[in-house]
């Protein structure tokens, strides 16, 4: 079997053709879309963490929020998570998929699908990407208050 | 020596998102100094940064080149 | 206040206006229409938990399950897990339902929604209320295999 | 003394999901007996079910009365 050792990414990555999901999106996350691509014959288990916007934070109140990534690495580090929970789990499918630009209350910010023959292992798993994307991704949050300050990197939205 | 940098989070409070600098700097901690330089009020962020080319992080012996991009990493706040 | 004290259920269940979502249902559960009633301004982490039929059982192939319940008690015991579970964690939203008759490999028979401030008891919770539904509630499982057998209440699908 | 019984799942292996009991039954442990007249090989089962009434369970020392419906609630296993 020929393959070409420059290619950086696998032939497959999320469980799904490459490319055919993007972990870091412009664009609203579409979870009926992630969920509709999560179903699997041998899957017993599908558990979804969907991360949203709060209204507020340590009591001041949040208006809007917006996220800033460095792509390219974000990309690599979270394709690199989601393949180690893959093979250290049994996981059938496990999807990420991380939101920049600016939210409102409300809208996700992250979605981490995972599905695995029982139930254990899909909540251990999506636990753990959620974890790890939250502090090894360069992804950055910028949280904006009514009182009209703005605060980066506040680590503790969900 | 000329290398680009991009910012990103925080530190765009103290240094332009993206800049040219022309300084030696030939690792990462010579670096650092040099934007400390350009403003001291950045020390404790960039102290917790790291640091990256293209898609991989450098360690602080890393040694940088003329025309590099560094990309300064602060802590993640993602999720 | 005037309350009626012989109504046995509370004005609200699930987050919902009372009677919104069914607990037992004999038509496919819609994920995502129950997970359109999950969001809250207030809640930074929402977590799924979608029990799904699998094609295969301790090496058996499974072609459909089917359930049972007794459904009085079974809508009683659910609305008091979710309370209670609402309570202890103090979730936004808790909704669960779980599916009655024949199901296909891959259809869902059961949802469990858990919606908080934190993600660390939107898991804790949701994982919580699935144990016990499948403990608890006076719903059967019968697995109808390739071979011709079935075997009711083998307790181990998800 | 008349009863109506539901019986589910694995119990319906051994008997008609409802019927009439005519039999004296004062309680639980007394109606498990009556059933195992009916069919002897439901005693494992039988040993590891509860008993319910409308929408809760009843102990065994419950007293049962003429034209109770009484469900026979295997283990569960949903999910």
């Amino acid at each position: 079997m020929i393959q070409s050792s420059s290619s950086p990414l696998p032939a497959e990555v999320n469980g799904s053709p490459l490319g055919t999901i993007q972990v870091i999106s412009a664009k609203p996350l579409d979870i009926v879309d992630l969920l509709s691509q999560a179903h699997h014959p041998g899957a017993g288990a599908v558990v979804l963490f969907s991360g949203e916007v709060r209204d507020s934070n340590k009591g001041r109140e949040v208006t809007c929020l917006e996220y800033e990534s460095y792509v390219p690495l974000a990309v690599k580090i979270i394709h690199d998570i989601l393949a180690e929970a893959r093979e250290k789990w049994g996981l059938k499918v496990a999807i990420a998929q991380h939101r920049i630009g600016r939210l409102s209350i409300g809208e996700s910010a992250v979605v981490v699908i995972t599905t695995a023959a029982h139930r254990r292992e899909a909540y251990e798993a999506n636990q753990h990407i959620i974890h790890r994307i939250k502090h090894e991704v360069p992804i950055w949050k910028c949280e904006y208050f009514s009182d009209g300050g703005h605060q980066w990197g506040n680590n503790c939205n969900c | 020596m000329i290398m680009k940098i991009h910012v990103y989070a925080k530190l765009k409070d103290f240094f332009s998102p993206e800049f040219e600098l022309n300084a030696v700097a030939r690792n990462t901690d010579e670096l650092k100094l040099r934007l400390l330089e350009i403003n001291e009020g950045a020390k404790n962020i960039l102290d917790s940064c790291r640091f990256a080319i293209e898609e991989g992080f450098i360690d602080h012996d890393h040694k940088l080149k003329e025309n590099d991009t560094v990309i300064i990493i602060p802590p993640s706040s993602g999720g």
